[in-house]
């Protein structure tokens, strides 16, 4: 039989005030199990605590219910006094006879019997409590980042300075991202690229970081603390050990006519190449989709001129398998193709281009060197119209959300062409300016009342070309709906950030879930913004949702920091209230049968497949295992499984079972 | 002691919103009716349909099922699943002629004191109305052999 | 007939099978039927009296053990089929499965997705009878209901013949096993016979095929089919027809509507 | 003075009888028609007995033994442990009326097995409350097999008082005490019988399917036999059989706790069911439903013949009826035997 004893705070008159603690107590010590029982005025307090302890002691406790206040404010402290009398921590439960009794009642009869109910609930789930050991998971201490743009390459570099080891896996053949290809950058218009490539140096040469540009993550498996990352390290053909990166090749290889991405299609490159100057790693790939040894069998120039004999035709992909502790996801976003506002003209008219490519026209180290050009016929465009909310906001045709950036980006736009056009005028075209954020407003303001941009609040219906023109139909909604039309040179579409291409694949490599848009989901929109749903995996940047630089370094610093405070331990530590398999000697081991309907009920990817075998080594059964390094005891899957195979420590079906028997039973 | 009757009613809550809903209740020290009597669940997908039934069969007049608002769960996606077997389960009462008026399922977050009280205090006034809960607890008796003995029986246990 | 029987023939002749599960003449009504070798083939029937859901016996590993297995499926059972492989409780190498009609056609299928294929082109069953029942309960009043239900279940004496008959009841140990906690009182009474029912039909929401074996072998007559087909029909009503493996009460949509939680 | 103990009994006679047996205080226990079933009920009124039926859905084995059973009671206080014993004192006088010969003599082999080796009280005290007014059999179906299993359809085994359907009348034949009583109390009710009732031209013909002396015989050889396997490939595993039976006895010890009371109580069980031999260790000795079926035909057909003599089945044909699949007793049987 237990031993159980029962400790009734009066907490001052907090609880005695309303409810008779002496006769709580009293009522207590005739429950069946019950071995002691007390009332004193503050249980919290030292004497208090040493009443316990003591009787823990004499009376050879095997089961604590302190009535008092609420678990959420002392279960901690009194666990740790019981574990402080060698008794497990766990098997010490609180009835909450204050905030959900003596508070919320009237001094009464019925709230003492209340008060007794809610202790003979606890004394009869202790009588079924289980000592529990908290769970120790081991900790691999190297981080796989995965994307290169700038928030991986934040979340890189601080975890990499605070010591730990980083693998780095960047998709294109440079780190960079889309932050690489910008010309200025809002609201203070530093250059982009003299703020960014010192870090992408700094990833290059840290001693803790190893980076793997051109591979991607091929699989994932495991879990926090202990993953398995496959990357795949995609064929260069050029051997970067000896490339020494002097770039004969580039200017000698026949195929220069290819669209460069980093370009965003208006400048030209080769087919060995490395994407823009100061990439990262600075040694060329060769694109085999458009490379001529590769489609037509003939060429190899490229190995011809090589001083190093670097260039490697018959290089395949290679897997390499890396232990990793955690994740950070960084793969960021891309933006919408305006194919589905046809009557825009994009790809109709080379003169109605996208904002990224405004930003490549803009930058001094693009096409134009950083005269604004149009695409057409090179003149510098007099007349420039930007149409915010190109795909954003419009559920219609695009996409519901707001991006979040082309406000601010649209200013800059309009504000740079006028830096460099001094003569020429800009019009917006806006739905809502969206400037929140440190400076934001007054930097559109800047780009309004100083820089002379005309903004007008409307939608732009359509866009055809008239003489070399282009021609912008739409309406001013501040004048009353007026139509307006403006002959452009070109015109610019603030085109709406989506999710990156092959974020869904990614997310269910990784089981971590993903919203409509395929951006990847963060644990609690509020309070935990840089984590997955699956523990030891975390994300930053705009693969959770379109942002802007600011808040993208902000996210990935948060990212590294959760990083860095899991490795700041030698193992992880967890709450052992967790749900386990039944192991029992009969059914094959388990009662388990194996339908893994739990599988998808969990939201923690927790539960995975575990073969029986027989003494031969025959697999009998495959059934159901709870990874503890996963669990977060929720126990959607006890409630869910139909054998009652699955079970969660400290709220146990049988502890469950007994509180409820025990309110409403007869005794 | 009023003759009233006083019905028992059994609170199935989520440890994070719940259960800490009906703390700031009690730190509000707004007043509700004691015949509520609370089980802490970690999460409301871990409140077995069962445990319900429990309570009906043993004398419980009407139970409380709350947990946190959709998208709230500290588990993300607990109180959805929880959603879902309500869904059907109460669908499934309701054919069998078991009276769903009994079970109120509410959402009450970790701020929501003040609505906690009205949860509880509408539930007992609403079972004040409807009387025990007899009938279903009265099906708990095995079938003993003929019916008379039943009612024999009872009659004994009663004097 | 003839097709089948052939068709079974056939398959022994080739050595693709060992065992053949089907329905043979019984006393009153056909009775499943199991061949284990070729000439027993001609013994083979199906046709509109042959009633339960044959695929009941593809989880009896006593049964089906290492045996590559051969069965004429109804559409019911070709349904508790595909959700069994859902369920990871079969192993395709072993399984041959031919869907049957009451016509007497035979179509062999080579593959889950085959089958699901094939449910998903071929509309349920109507239902007629037990629309009608289920109409007459939905409009009985809650008191009523419960009258009607405690009546009918105060007659169970817990044979469990409606989980044995049920092809989706494969569990080792079914929930009114266990004893710890005792979820449900062992003996017959109303009320637990009523708990057992309503584990039962919760426990098939989104799994039941709907095949009503349940009712049919309950040897008191209980109207127990009633209760899933019920559950089938609300959990269409509320969640639609489920085109994914994973259960309707293991996945969910945050945008699930219900009128009840306040 | 009763002739031969024949008596005769007209339909409105019949009526009247037992109306008085419910109005003398008696609990009548007969067959209510639901449906296309007929069921055992207690009733108030002779209006709604019904005996057009072939066969009952269930023996009327209920009455001396319940589904659930308490066998006492128990209350625990700080330690101590109070029980309160078998208390028979509620238990009524039961008239079973309308069953068939078949199910009377059911109560010898269940009687057989709660008296093998202590009394059982709660049974004896129960079967000693009833009076079984039996109903000869005028039809059968195809799976009565009453004449394999040393019965009849006017049979009068275990009968307190057997009614035999005559053209126009019935044929009373009394055959114990307590009939001999019942009719006494109500003698009003009954005609003297006609010079030459032929009993045996009104009763059903039941075909004889096979011996059970051979059967025994044969089965104590068996037990390694292949047929195990083949008879229940289809055997689902459920209950139904054993809880029809009028013969099966078997039950399983349960629980009723409530906080610090509670009852032991004895319930139905089946060896049909995997559980029912299962051990605490997991061993099961019986892990497969051949081995469980074997033991049901075993156990009916050689055990009880070999150790209580009397056979542990009077071939009411109920477990055919009531199986999802039918497995047809009499038709296996008449295979091995």
């Amino acid at each position: 039989m237990s031993k159980i004893g029962v400790f009734v705070c009066h907490c001052g008159e907090n609880i005695s005030a309303t409810v008779d603690c002496e006769s709580v107590a009293n009522t207590a010590s005739q429950i069946e199990g019950v071995a002691f029982a007390t009332d004193y005025k503050y249980m919290c307090s030292e004497p208090g605590q040493m009443r316990i302890k003591d009787a823990i002691r004499e009376k050879g406790l095997d089961g604590v219910v302190v009535a008092a206040c609420s678990p959420r404010m002392h279960e901690p402290t009194f666990r740790k006094t019981c574990a402080e009398a060698g008794l497990n921590p766990f098997l010490c439960e609180m009835s909450n006879i204050r905030e959900h009794c003596s508070w919320v009642h009237e001094k009464s009869g019925e709230t003492t019997d209340k008060a007794i109910s809610l202790v003979r609930m606890l004394v009869e789930k202790v009588k079924r409590n289980k000592p529990l050991n908290p769970i120790k998971v081991p900790i691999t201490k190297k981080a796989l980042v995965i994307g290169g743009g700038i928030a991986g390459i934040q979340a890189a570099l601080d975890i990499a300075g605070a010591g730990q080891k980083v693998i780095l896996v960047e998709r294109d053949p440079s780190i960079g991202g889309h932050m690489s290809q910008l010309s200025e950058t809002f609201p203070t218009l530093d250059c982009s690229q003299c703020i960014l490539t010192p870090r992408m140096v700094d990833i290059a040469q840290h001693p803790n970081i190893t980076l793997y540009a051109y591979a991607e993550l091929e699989k994932l498996e495991g879990f926090i603390g202990n993953f398995k990352a496959t990357i795949r390290l995609k064929a260069k053909s050029v051997d970067h050990k000896t490339c020494t990166g002097c770039g004969a090749c580039m200017t000698k290889c026949p195929s220069k006519k290819i669209p460069s991405e980093f370009n965003e299609g208006l400048g030209m490159r080769t087919a060995i190449y490395t994407p823009f100057p100061q990439a990262v790693p600075n040694k060329p790939i060769i694109d085999r989709v458009n490379c001529r040894y590769y489609t037509t069998g003939k060429c190899k120039v490229c190995e011809k001129i090589c001083p190093t004999g670097a260039i490697q035709f018959d290089r395949e992909d290679e897997f390499i398998t890396e232990d990793i502790g955690a994740v950070v996801l960084a793969t960021g976003f891309n933006v919408l193709k305006p194919d589905f506002f046809p009557e825009y003209g994009y790809g109709k008219y080379a003169d109605v281009i996208t904002g990224l490519q405004f930003e490549r026209l803009a930058s001094a180290s693009g096409p134009t060197m950083g005269v604004i050009r149009r695409p057409s016929d090179g003149k510098i465009p007099q007349k420039v119209v930007f149409i915010a909310c190109a795909g954003s906001r419009d559920p219609a045709k695009g996409i519901p959300y707001c991006s979040k950036i082309c406000c601010m980006y649209t200013a800059k736009h309009a504000m740079l062409y006028q830096h460099k056009v001094h003569e020429g005028e800009s019009y917006v075209f806006y739905m809502d300016i969206r400037a929140g954020g440190k400076n934001y407003e007054e930097f559109v303001r800047r780009a309004i009342e100083e820089d002379g941009a005309h903004y007008i609040r409307g939608r732009v219906a359509r866009i055809y070309e008239k003489d070399g023109k282009m021609v912008v139909k739409g309406v001013d909604t501040l004048l009353g709906a007026q139509q307006v039309e403006i002959e452009a040179d070109m015109v610019v579409l603030a085109t709406a950030g989506v999710a990156n291409g092959g974020a869904e694949d990614l997310a269910q490599k990784m089981h971590v879930s993903y919203d409509p848009y395929k951006f990847f989901a963060e644990a609690h929109p509020k309070l935990k913004p840089v984590e997955t749903n699956t523990a030891g995996i975390y994300l930053c940047g705009a693969c959770q949702a379109p942002k802007d630089i600011p808040d993208t370094v902000s996210m990935a610093s948060g990212a590294a920091a959760k990083v860095i405070g899991l490795f700041s331990n030698a193992e992880l530590t967890r709450e052992p209230t967790i749900a386990v398999v039944n192991r029992i000697a009969t059914h094959d081991v388990s009662t388990c049968v194996g339908c893994f309907l739990c599988e998808t009920a969990c939201p923690y990817q927790a539960i995975e497949h575990e073969e029986i075998k027989n003494r031969n080594g025959e697999v009998i059964k495959t059934v159901a295992r709870v990874n503890p390094g996963l669990c977060q005891g929720c126990g959607t899957c006890v409630s869910f499984c139909r054998s009652k195979s699955i079970d969660i420590q400290g709220f146990s079906n049988e502890q469950m079972f007994a509180e409820v028997m025990s309110l409403v039973a007869e005794y | 002691m009023s003759n009233e009757f006083e019905p028992k009613v059994v609170a199935f809550v989520c440890n994070w919103c719940t259960y800490t809903g009906a703390d700031l209740t009690g730190t509000s020290r707004i007043k509700y009716a004691s015949n509520v009597k609370i089980i802490r669940f970690p999460c409301t997908g871990r409140i077995d349909f069962m445990l319900l039934l429990k309570a009906f069969a043993n004398g419980s007049d009407g139970v409380i099922v709350s947990g946190c608002h959709p998208n709230d769960c500290h588990y993300t996606s607990g109180n959805f699943h929880a959603r879902r077997r309500w869904m059907l389960f109460r669908n499934l009462l309701d054919f069998l002629g078991i009276d769903i008026r009994r079970i109120r399922f509410a959402w009450v977050s970790a701020a929501e004191g003040a609505k906690w009280a009205e949860v509880v205090n509408e539930t007992v006034a609403q079972l004040k109305d409807l009387g025990p809960y007899t009938e279903y607890q009265k099906a708990t008796e095995f079938l003993v052999a003929n019916e008379n003995e039943l009612t024999e029986e009872m009659e004994a246990n009663h004097a | 007939m003839r097709e089948l029987q052939d068709t079974v023939k056939a398959l022994f002749d080739k050595g693709e099978i060992d065992l053949f599960i089907g329905y043979e003449k019984g006393t009153r009504t056909p009775r499943p039927f199991f061949v284990h070798k070729a000439e027993d083939a001609e013994n083979l029937i199906f046709d509109a009296a042959c009633s339960g859901n044959l695929a009941v016996y593809l989880t009896r590993k006593d049964l089906t053990g290492g045996k590559k297995t051969g069965i004429s499926a109804s559409y019911y059972a070709l349904k508790s089929i595909a959700q069994l492989f859902d369920e990871n409780q079969l192993k395709a190498e072993n399984l041959r499965i031919f869907g049957v009609s009451e016509e007497g056609s035979v179509q062999f299928f080579d593959s889950v997705a085959a089958i699901k294929q094939h449910l998903s082109a071929t509309p349920p069953p109507a239902k007629p009878d037990e629309d009608e029942l289920v109409g007459k309960i939905n409009a009985m009043t809650a008191s009523e209901r419960w009258k009607f239900w405690s009546d009918e279940l105060s007659k169970c004496f817990k044979c469990y013949a409606c989980r044995a008959a049920c092809p989706m009841c494969y569990c080792t140990k079914c929930i009114v096993e266990v004893n710890r906690p005792q979820w449900i009182q062992p003996w017959a009474s109303t009320l637990s016979n009523m708990e057992w029912q309503i584990n039962r039909v919760m426990h098939l929401a989104g799994r039941c095929s709907d095949c009503g074996s349940c009712g049919t072998a309950c040897p008191l007559g209980i109207p127990v089919h009633l209760l899933t087909h019920k559950m089938s029909e609300t959990v269409k009503e509320h969640f639609g027809v489920s085109e994914t493996k994973e259960n309707v009460l293991s996945t969910f949509k945050p945008d699930d509507k219900e009128n009840f939680i306040h | 003075m009763i002739h031969n103990n024949c008596l005769q009994i007209t339909d409105k006679g019949l009526k009247d009888w037992l109306a008085k047996i419910i109005a003398g205080g008696k609990q009548l226990y007969a067959p209510v028609r639901e449906g296309d079933k007929t069921a055992f009920k207690w009733l108030d009124s002779v209006a709604e007995i019904s005996m057009e039926h072939i066969q009952t859905t269930q023996s009327a084995k209920a009455v001396a033994f319940p589904r659930a059973e308490k066998l006492f009671s128990y209350q625990k206080e700080k330690g101590a442990v109070t029980l309160q014993d078998y208390n028979p004192d509620n238990l009524s006088e039961t008239v079973i009326f309308g069953l068939h010969p078949c199910d009377a003599a059911g109560f010898r082999p269940l009687g057989s097995i709660f008296n093998w080796d202590t009394p059982d009280k709660p049974y004896n005290e129960r079967r000693k409350r009833m009076t079984l007014i039996t109903v000869s059999c005028t039809k059968s179906d195809e799976f009565c097999f009453c004449t394999s299993v040393n019965g009849g359809p006017g049979n009068t085994e275990g009968s307190d008082i057997l009614l035999t359907p005559l053209k126009k009348d019935y044929l009373v034949e009394i055959i114990t005490e307590k009939g001999q009583k019942l009719v006494e109390a109500y003698q009003s009710c009954f005609d003297t019988p006609p010079e030459n009732s032929d009993k045996e031209a009104c009763l059903a013909k039941v075909p004889v399917r096979f011996s059970p002396e051979e059967v025994s015989r044969k089965l104590s050889g068996m037990f390694e036999s292949k047929v195990w396997e083949t008879q229940s490939e289809r055997c689902l595993g459920c209950g139904a059989c054993a809880f029809v039976c009028p013969a099966c006895a078997c039950f399983d010890i349960q629980e009723n706790s409530k906080g610090n009371s509670g009852d032991r109580l004895r319930c139905w069980d089946s060896c049909g069911f995997s559980l029912f031999t299962l051990h605490t260790s997991g061993h099961n000795p019986r892990s497969t439903q051949s081995q469980r079926w074997r033991q049901r035909l075993m156990h009916k057909f050689s055990y009880m013949p070999d150790r209580l003599s009397v056979i542990g089945c009077t071939g009411c044909g109920r477990c055919s009826r009531a199986c999802p699949v039918d497995m047809n007793i009499a038709e296996h049987l008449a295979d091995i035997g």
